[in-house]
């Protein structure tokens, strides 16, 4: 760099520090605290560098165990603004993330554990992790109020989203992250990233929103592959409100609210034949209980970044037989080639730290476990497949070659197969999501491989999914606590005598309270 | 084969030799019941006689002859369930013999010169109680009179040692001295008496102490509410009434030091062992401590219900009426606060809801610092009440009451407001500190009950009386209250027994014998509810059994109904 | 009267029932016995063959080998088509627990073609009790127990575990140090030349990892300090090598080891 | 991980983007346009390139159906061009040798464009300051993505015919562009905090011109071969020649 | 406004109102939840056996409250109102029962006990590690700073997916399990035990929980399979450093009710 230039840069450099600095001043008269670096460095150090890392590099202890990785503050690339793309964030949107976290990651919010000031002092510092900070900070985007939402305003954002905008691209038809391109998608440092499963908006990083969606879509998000539409509407090939409508049409993928957790899923009673594969549309008038699913961190291998999570499971059963009805949403079907860039990213980038890698995708894996035996009373097998003491029960399914067995397991890694009832299974693909149905008589015909249900009664049940293509296996992938399954019975007679019996013993209570009352009286 | 099975029927022979079985309730059933029944009844034959000498006391120092008639009214009891704790002291010991041969082995090798002085001992308390009870209208008067009374302090003497011993014995399984072994014999440097004067052993005696004169007083007012409630004449409803107040008094008066005791023996015992500590407190027990805490609950609001009852009959006691359902609400409040589970029981719906097993509002009362404050809060309320009843119907006369009245009312403010702050700033401190705190909170609650009463009594020196109290004028549901605190009082004790006994869990002797018989479990609490409901109703059914042939007796002796005076309140314990 | 006695008792025993009611609708949780690992007298097989999995499946760490079936053959699933141990130990004519007994107590006498020599002797690590045990739960796994107390008794009587009789020979005099590796099993868990398996520092290029001072605390004491990356098998390494081996025997194993650079 | 290259310190500084385009005077276009200013010699270079150049990667266009009619051969992605021994898409500047600034800016913008899920040109240059514009000709969806480090980097959705304009404030060689929607798309920009710059075209050929008289380092760099640099003396109307050669 | 100063009107009232304050005015209290059933339930029994003393302990108010009772029993007029509550109160507690016997798929109402108590001693490693009276060796050795940047990374690596970067039991795996992660940003968690206590947890996990500790979900691994006793000592000296607690000592002893 020439003299004159460094000079030039001098100049303007003291020149940003003094307006900075005057622009503190001016702010500070009682209204302003200032922010103070000291103490968001130390707040930095104690509760953000064990992931973000000393020096802000986004390189902390922990930063090998996750992927995405932390956030990188040296370069300020921010995904969560409302600033025009490639600009850095204004302080409230480093303030929005500090406050709520990033659902979907791991980032969690602060506002319940720092003072807002505090907070203040941790976006300060973060601020002069990078230079590009030195040069003040841009005015947030001005947005059109949204259009209403409408049947019409949701079909056009759909168009959109297919044809115009063409989000299909990366998030897939049906928005579970299974576009064509999904495969190769890299963030700004390398490594794989996935496009946001559009039908779980709790997940999204900056919000499940429609402000929050359309100001992604408006802007983009930085460092990742999804990119602003602000010059497309500035070419005025898209109009903002086109932009509202794919906003309201990509929330229109997600429930009203996030799924509840509840803890039983209830086996409804059917006379006559049971769903005969997972996508009978009988399925769709049973009710589904929502498993979160997190990652096998338990035993080694451990798995920190597991693909799935979360399971929809339906029961029914007709008194004979039992079906089971599972579906989550998985971006592909392993092992598939056009998704090798993406394990390939996912085995080097994921430094697991307790065994070595797979070398090529494997298949999709689904395992649902019962105790072998009915528990008694408190005393369940451990969870992550059972223990040397409660054997567990086991149904096991994979999706390439597509197969199912059943067996018995006493810990991670002990699967013992064998044939203990008829079991049969049908499995189906489509849009990013897998559909697995598993069929079964209730009872055991060898009680040592195999389960038997009784209706009326609760059995525990916990879960196990695994995707090939995020380099999981049968021990690395994504589990569950245990949960139950109710198989209905048809209501007993006492369930209607006990309340006769109940309502006439006070009945009659009642009058000889009131006889007595009345003869005392006179 | 043949050998294999030989063997393993030996074994089972060998087994049977520490071991033994007992029909229906199983051999620890058997032992549990007779022990409990037996432990009630001692408590009673010890705690009656303090309440005799008590009462005897003041009828001799204030020459009030109703107190002497109704010390001898309950000697006479005494006799009887005297014989009954024999009784059930006896069956205890056979079937631990021969329920437990193995453990009673190693019991009789430590302890079998204690045993021998306990049985001695057994000898001169009943003689001294024969020459107490028949030599009361020989040694009537005079110096004779506080010979008999010396006798009866004897009785009690007698009594307290001979539950020391056997204290010893119990005390030495929760917490046996270091180096004990199963071997014959104690080791170098242990002796008997290290077994004895074991780590809570004193804290053991002392709460017991307190608990036995708590249960004596409950159990000769619930006498008396009996009585009341049967009472045919307005003079014998009268007595009866006075009676039940003495009773209901000296039970309520020592009932509010238990705690302090209880805390000693805790303490005692998480110095010991922690494992004991939490199994005790945190673990295992966790909500042994909620029932508890509903149980004393109850106990503070039912004395508390019949003070504020009492006051009906008191002239001049209205003016105190519209305070009550402010202390009311204090108590209430207090009971939640006690009664917060740390450990909830709920669905994991629930549990969800709640971001964890504790609840993060709630979790903070179910805390030490706020349910130390709560109990804290209800003895100083429940003395309240008592101040109140005592000032019913007296105007005091000294120059300086005002004065008086307000240094009162200062002292009880200031305790509170430290109570209250030591029970907030606890939640600020590390844990080692917050325990010292109820200490502290102990003694502000302490020191304003004797600051309290010191001047009271010479407050109320020569006072005038707004009007006699007029005995005799008590609604039924007051004599219910007393019946609900001596039944929850037994149960109480029952509980404690299980909660001492089982926090062993599966040790005979802690960490030195263990059990390995097949009821080696301690049982869930709804087992043991059901053992200690069976004991309470044993125990309340034989003292019913004796109070109706102290009835029989009493019939026998004097036909006609002993003259019913207007007795006085008690003005002190 | 009679109906004040009515109440009184109807009072007294609904303040029992509600106690005791409140007692019953709270979860019931009864206190868990921790097994006594007592086993010599009057035990019966069920309390032999759970005892015996806990140590294998925990304590004895025998999975560390067995339960991978590269190491050892796997004891709990079928090997080479003969099935689980208890059932393929019934071929062995000597009988079942007199086979596995011996197979524990001296691990040379019955080798298993394809597998290295790398068992320790098991009374290093257990009891004479706790030996019977875990033959009893192999014996389960697919067969009949047949393991009493009796035999427990009966071989109590038999030369303990040389680990406790201080200073027990080595089992042969040899001074070659490959040879004393083998034979003390030291390549079952440390790898020499490629071999062996990777449970523990590798003995190849140990001489320029650490000193030979360090070597030899480190046969002697394995507690004393573990090396980086094998926290995870802390505790796995016996602390009896320093007994078994001549003073010798043990500098040859030093010296040779150090010199693996 | 590309970040790692750290960033040179004395380039860290930018003062909003006007600093630097203070100095603006008139000037030629890109590298290949006239420079009035400074002075007027100027090089004229080609890069070779001998042995067997290495055969570029097919490229699955099959999503595209669009782009991939445009190959008749099938889609190759150009990774290295060479025709007749000389090599194109060179990047070529001047490293050291040129007087103090200020330096002329190129009156028109550079451009790239997306045409046939390619970019064209794949490499590119422009001074600091100077407008990069980027046209998308396929009628479909391009996102385009610069990925700096001194630089701050911008992602854009391009839906359809469409074109827009960004810039570089700090001097950065090089600033990758790629495509997420199309894997394979990579191009590079090298922005140059001076006009003196150029790419090898087809023929291996580049232009540097408006130079004053002195001796320059030149450096040539090529996303896989890596860079070469060499010294250049040119007086004043003069016209100096250099020869690069890569090779595989 | 007559009404309103009748006993039985207020008793009512108050049974009513405390149990609306526990149900629903509880939860709204800043950094509250919702309360368990069973809770409410005790809370309002409480309250009410209050109520039933207020009403009884003075014998005007307890008439007074007990009159609309006896008229509604007794009245000649009141002979509907009669007629309906002995019709509709069988039939409510018919409902109750009938609610009450049938089958339902609700969870099932549980109880954990938080910190069962711990072992005298444990086999640490294939070691036997001493309890009782044990103490963090780390903190009479070496550099503190070092130990608690030793066990920061370890909880950073290990510990934070379910724990939770606040500490609070809520990372972002700390959803799945039930029970949900322990947090230890409150007081009453790990400030109530001494760092032995800890240790063990820490070392044995979930697996390792004695009886009371059932049902055995708690999903904590056993990580003496993947650290060493040393780097337990470090991340529990961390948990207690980052959370601004204090272990409990095993010096002075009293109890703590739970």
């Amino acid at each position: 760099m020439t003299n004159h230039g460094r000079l030039q840069v001098a100049a303007c450099r003291l020149s940003a520090a003094s307006t900075i600095l005057l622009a503190f001043v001016a702010g500070l008269p009682g209204v302003l605290r200032a922010q103070d670096l000291e103490n968001g460095k130390a707040l930095y150090d104690k509760w953000c560098a064990g992931c973000h890392g000393m020096t802000g590099q986004g390189d902390g202890p922990a930063a090998d165990y996750m992927l995405p990785r932390p956030r990188d503050f040296t370069f300020a690339i921010y995904q969560i603004r409302t600033t025009s793309n490639g600009e850095l964030p204004t302080d409230d949107d480093l303030r929005y993330i500090v406050d709520n976290g990033m659902p979907g990651s791991t980032m969690p919010g602060w506002k319940d554990k720092l003072g807002p000031g505090d907070r203040d002092d941790v976006v300060a510092y973060i601020k002069s992790f990078s230079r590009f900070f030195e040069d003040g900070q841009p005015e947030p985007v001005a947005v059109a109020r949204a259009p209403r939402v409408t049947d019409e305003g949701l079909a056009e954002g759909r168009r959109l989203f297919e044809e115009e905008v063409e989000c299909i691209k990366c998030h897939g038809a049906e928005g579970r992250g299974d576009g064509g391109s999904a495969p190769e998608l890299t963030d700004d440092d390398g490594f794989p990233i996935r496009a946001a499963n559009l039908t779980e908006n709790w997940t999204f990083n900056g919000g499940g929103s429609v402000e929050d969606i359309l100001m992604r879509i408006r802007v983009g998000v930085d460092g990742t592959p999804m990119p602003s539409n602000g010059d497309a509407i500035d070419a005025g090939i898209i109009t903002e409100e086109q932009l509202w409508r794919v906003a309201q049409y990509v929330r229109s993928l997600s429930p009203d609210a996030p799924p509840r957790r509840q803890d039983v899923v209830r086996a409804a009673f059917v006379e006559g034949d049971l769903p005969n594969g997972p996508e009978d549309p009988a399925w769709n008038d049973v009710e589904a209980l929502y498993i979160p699913m997190v990652g096998q961190i338990l035993e080694a291998p451990r798995w920190f970044a597991p693909a799935v999570d979360g399971l929809w499971v339906r029961a029914l059963h007709n008194g004979e037989g039992m079906a089971l009805q599972f579906s989550w949403d998985d971006a592909s079907a392993s092992p598939d080639e056009a998704w090798d860039p993406f394990f390939d990213g996912v085995v080097t980038s994921m430094v697991a730290p307790d065994a070595p890698h797979l070398e090529a995708q494997g298949p999709d894996h689904l395992a649902v476990q019962f105790p072998l035996t009915p528990p008694e009373g408190t005393v369940l097998p451990y969870f992550l497949a059972g223990d040397a003491r409660n054997p567990v029960y086991q149904i096991r399914w994979r999706s390439n070659p597509d197969m199912a067995e059943e067996g018995t397991a006493t810990g991670l890694g002990t699967f013992a197969s064998g044939t203990g009832s008829d079991l049969t299974h049908g499995a189906a693909f489509a849009n990013g999501r897998w559909q697995v149905q598993f069929t079964r008589s209730l009872t055991a015909s060898d009680p040592g491989v195999a389960a038997s249900f009784t209706p009326g009664e609760s059995m525990p049940m916990a879960f196990y999914v695994a995707d090939g293509t995020n380099a999981e296996d049968d021990v690395r992938g994504a589990v569950s606590a245990w949960y139950a399954v109710y198989l209905d019975v048809p209501l007993p007679p006492r369930v209607f005598i006990a309340p006769v019996v109940a309502t006439l013993l006070t009945a009659g209570l009642g009058l000889v309270v009131v006889i007595q009352a009345q003869r005392r009286s006179t | 084969m043949m050998i294999d099975f030989l063997t393993l029927l030996q074994a089972a022979a060998e087994a049977g030799r520490s071991y033994g079985d007992f029909p229906a309730v199983g051999g620890r059933g058997a032992v549990w019941i007779a022990a409990e029944v037996h432990l009630m009844f001692a408590a009673f034959v010890l705690g009656v006689p303090m309440f005799a000498v008590i009462t005897e006391l003041i009828g001799i120092v204030g020459k009030d002859e109703r107190y002497d008639k109704l010390s001898k009214e309950f000697t006479r009891l005494l006799v009887f369930a005297y014989s009954a704790t024999a009784l059930w002291g006896g069956m205890l010991l056979f079937l631990l013999t021969t329920l437990y041969p193995a453990f009673w082995g190693h019991m009789a090798d430590i302890f079998s010169m204690s045993m021998w002085i306990y049985a001695g001992l057994f000898f001169v308390e009943s003689f001294t109680l024969y020459l107490y009870y028949y030599g009361w209208d020989r040694w009537k008067s005079g110096r004779a009179k506080w010979g008999h009374w010396g006798l009866g302090l004897l009785l009690n003497v007698w009594g307290t040692i001979v539950m020391f011993i056997a204290n010893g014995w119990l005390t030495y399984m929760m917490s046996p001295p270091e180096g004990t072994t199963v071997a014959e014999g104690l080791p170098d440097g242990v002796t008997m008496w290290n077994a004895i004067a074991n780590a809570t052993w004193m804290p053991i005696n002392i709460h017991r102490l307190i608990a036995n004169a708590v249960f004596g007083g409950s159990i000769v007012a619930a006498y008396a509410a009996y009585r009341f409630l049967a009472a045919k004449t307005p003079e014998e409803k009268a007595h009866y009434d006075w009676m039940g107040y003495v009773g209901t008094f000296i039970a309520i008066a020592t009932f509010v030091v238990l705690p302090f005791a209880g805390y000693w023996l805790g303490r005692e015992m998480y110095e010991y062992s922690q494992q004991m500590g939490v199994t005790m407190m945190g673990g295992f027990m966790s909500w042994l401590w909620i029932v508890q805490a509903i149980l004393i609950g109850v106990l503070f609001l039912a004395a508390n219900y019949y003070l504020w009852t009492g006051m009906g009959r008191i002239p001049g006691a209205e003016r105190f009426l519209p305070y009550t359902k402010w202390m009311l609400l204090v108590l209430i409040v207090c009971w939640i606060v006690w009664g917060t589970p740390n450990t909830m029981i709920a669905s994991r719906d629930e549990f969800a809801a709640m971001g964890g097993s504790r609840h993060p509002f709630l979790g903070v009362l179910g805390l030490m610092s706020g349910k130390n404050t709560a109990v804290n809060f209800m003895i100083l309320t429940t003395f309240l009440s008592f101040l109140m009843y005592r000032r019913g119907n007296r105007i005091p006369t000294v120059t300086w009451a005002k004065a008086g009245t307000l240094t009162q009312g200062a002292m009880f403010v200031l305790s509170s407001a430290y109570v209250l702050w030591l029970g907030i700033y606890g939640y600020f401190v590390p844990t080692i500190t917050r325990i010292s705190y109820s200490v502290y909170q102990v003694a502000a609650v302490l020191a304003c009950i004797i600051g309290v009463w010191a001047i009271d009594i010479f407050l109320m020196r020569g006072s005038q009386s707004r009007g006699e109290i007029r005995w005799g004028e008590m609604p039924d549901r007051s004599q219910y209250a007393i019946f609900v605190l001596a039944v929850t009082f037994t149960w109480l004790m029952g509980l404690m027994g299980f909660a001492r006994s089982g926090i062993r869990q599966h040790w005979h002797v802690w960490e030195v014998m263990r059990d390995t018989s097949d009821r080696a479990v301690t049982p869930a609490l709804g087992y043991a509810a059901n053992m200690i409901s069976l004991t309470v109703v044993i125990f309340l059914g034989l003292v019913a059994f004796i109070f109706w042939l102290g009835g029989l007796a009493e019939r026998a002796v004097s036909k006609k109904p002993a003259p019913i005076g207007q007795p006085q309140a008690v003005t002190g314990g | 009267m009679f109906l004040t006695n009515i109440k009184v008792l109807a009072v007294g025993l609904a303040v029992i029932a509600f106690y005791t009611i409140i007692a019953q609708v709270i979860p019931q949780l009864e206190s868990e016995v921790p097994e006594a690992l007592d086993l010599s007298a009057g035990v019966t097989p069920e309390v032999l063959v759970t005892a015996g999995e806990d140590l294998f499946m925990g304590g004895a760490g025998c999975t560390s080998c067995h339960g991978l079936g590269t190491r050892a053959p796997n004891l709990r699933t079928d090997h080479a088509g003969e099935g689980t141990i208890g059932e393929r130990c019934g071929s062995r004519e000597q009988g079942c627990k007199e086979y596995l007994y011996e197979s524990m107590i001296d691990p040379g006498a019955y080798l298993i073609e394809g597998f290295p020599p790398i068992m320790p002797d098991a009374r290093r690590q257990l009891s004479n009790e706790q030996i019977w045990a875990v033959v009893a739960y192999l014996e389960s796994l697919g067969g009949e127990v047949t393991v009493t107390a009796d035999d427990i008794g009966a071989s109590a009587s038999a030369p303990s575990a040389p680990a406790s009789s201080g200073a027990a020979p080595a089992r042969t005099a040899t001074t070659d140090p490959v040879q004393l590796l083998t034979e003390n099993a030291c390549i079952g868990c440390h790898q020499l030349e490629g071999a062996g398996a990777p449970v523990g520092p590798a003995f190849d290029g140990m001489g320029s990892r650490i000193s030979a001072d360090r070597i030899r605390t480190g046969i002697i004491d394995p507690e004393a300090e573990i090396a980086e990356g094998y926290e995870a098998f802390a505790g796995m390494m016996p602390a009896t090598f320093g007994d078994q081996l001549s003073a010798a025997q043990l500098e040859i194993i030093v010296q040779f080891l150090a010199a693996r650079q | 991980m590309r970040r790692i290259l750290a960033v040179p310190v004395l380039l860290s500084v930018a003062c909003g983007g006007g600093g630097e385009s203070g100095g603006e005077s008139s000037g030629g276009g890109g590298g290949e346009a006239a420079v009035a200013a400074l002075g007027t010699a100027s090089i004229m270079g080609v890069v070779n390139f001998s042995g067997m150049a290495p055969a570029n990667p097919a490229i699955d266009m099959a999503e595209e159906a669009e782009c991939a009619a445009k190959y008749a051969d099938g889609p190759t992605d150009p990774v290295v061009v060479v025709a007749d021994g000389k090599l194109a898409n060179v990047f070529v500047r001047i490293t050291s040798g040129l007087p103090a600034g200020p330096y002329p800016m190129p009156s028109s913008p550079s451009v790239i464009d997306q045409d046939g899920c390619l970019y064209t040109p794949r490499v590119v240059g422009v001074m600091v300051g100077q407008d990069l514009e980027i046209q998308n000709s396929d009628p479909l969806l391009h996102n385009i993505k610069a990925v700096p480090t001194a630089n701050r980097g911008f992602n854009i959705s391009q839906p359809r015919v469409m074109s827009s304009t960004r810039s570089f404030n700090t001097a950065e060689v090089m600033v990758p562009l790629e495509c997420s929607v199309h894997g394979w798309m990579q191009a590079y920009v090298g922005v140059v905090e001076h006009p003196y710059f150029a790419v090898s075209g087809a023929d291996g050929a580049f232009t540097i011109s408006g130079l004053p008289a002195g001796t320059y380092t030149l450096e040539a760099w090529h996303e896989t071969l890596g860079t070469q640099t060499m010294d250049v003396t040119v007086e004043d109307g003069g016209s100096a020649s250099a020869e690069f050669s890569f090779g595989s | 406004m007559k009404h309103l100063k009748h006993p039985f009107t207020q008793a009512v009232l108050l049974i009513v109102g405390s149990w609306a304050f526990f149900k629903f005015v509880i939860p709204l209290f800043p950094g509250s939840a919702p309360v368990p059933q069973s809770v409410v339930l005790q809370f309002t029994l409480i309250a009410a056996v209050g109520v039933l003393v207020y009403v009884s302990e003075n014998e005007e108010r307890w008439t007074q409250f007990k009159a609309p009772i006896t008229a509604t029993l007794v009245d000649a007029n009141k002979k509907w109102l009669r007629g309906g509550l002995l019709t509709v109160i069988p039939l409510f507690i018919g409902f109750v029962v009938f609610q009450a016997a049938r089958p339902t798929v609700g969870s099932t109402a549980q109880l954990r006990s938080i910190h069962p108590a711990p072992p005298g001693q444990i086999t640490f490693q294939g070691r036997s590690l001493a309890l009782e009276g044990l103490e963090n060796p780390l903190r009479s050795r070496g550099s503190l700073e070092e130990h608690y940047e030793t066990g920061k990374a370890i909880y950073y690596q290990n510990c934070m997916p379910c724990h939770g970067d606040l500490l609070d039991g809520q990372g972002h795996f700390g959803h799945g399990f039930n029970p949900t992660p322990l947090a230890f940003d409150r007081a009453g968690t790990i400030d109530n035990l001494q760092e032995s206590f800890v240790f063990w947890r820490i070392a044995k996990g979930g697996p390792g929980l004695p009886r009371e500790g059932t049902p055995w979900n708690s999903a904590m691994p056993v990580w003496e399979d993947f650290l060493t006793e040393d780097e337990i000592w470090a991340v529990t000296m961390f948990l207690y450093e980052q959370s601004g607690l204090e272990p409990r000592t095993w010096g002075e002893e009293g109890e703590e009710h739970d």
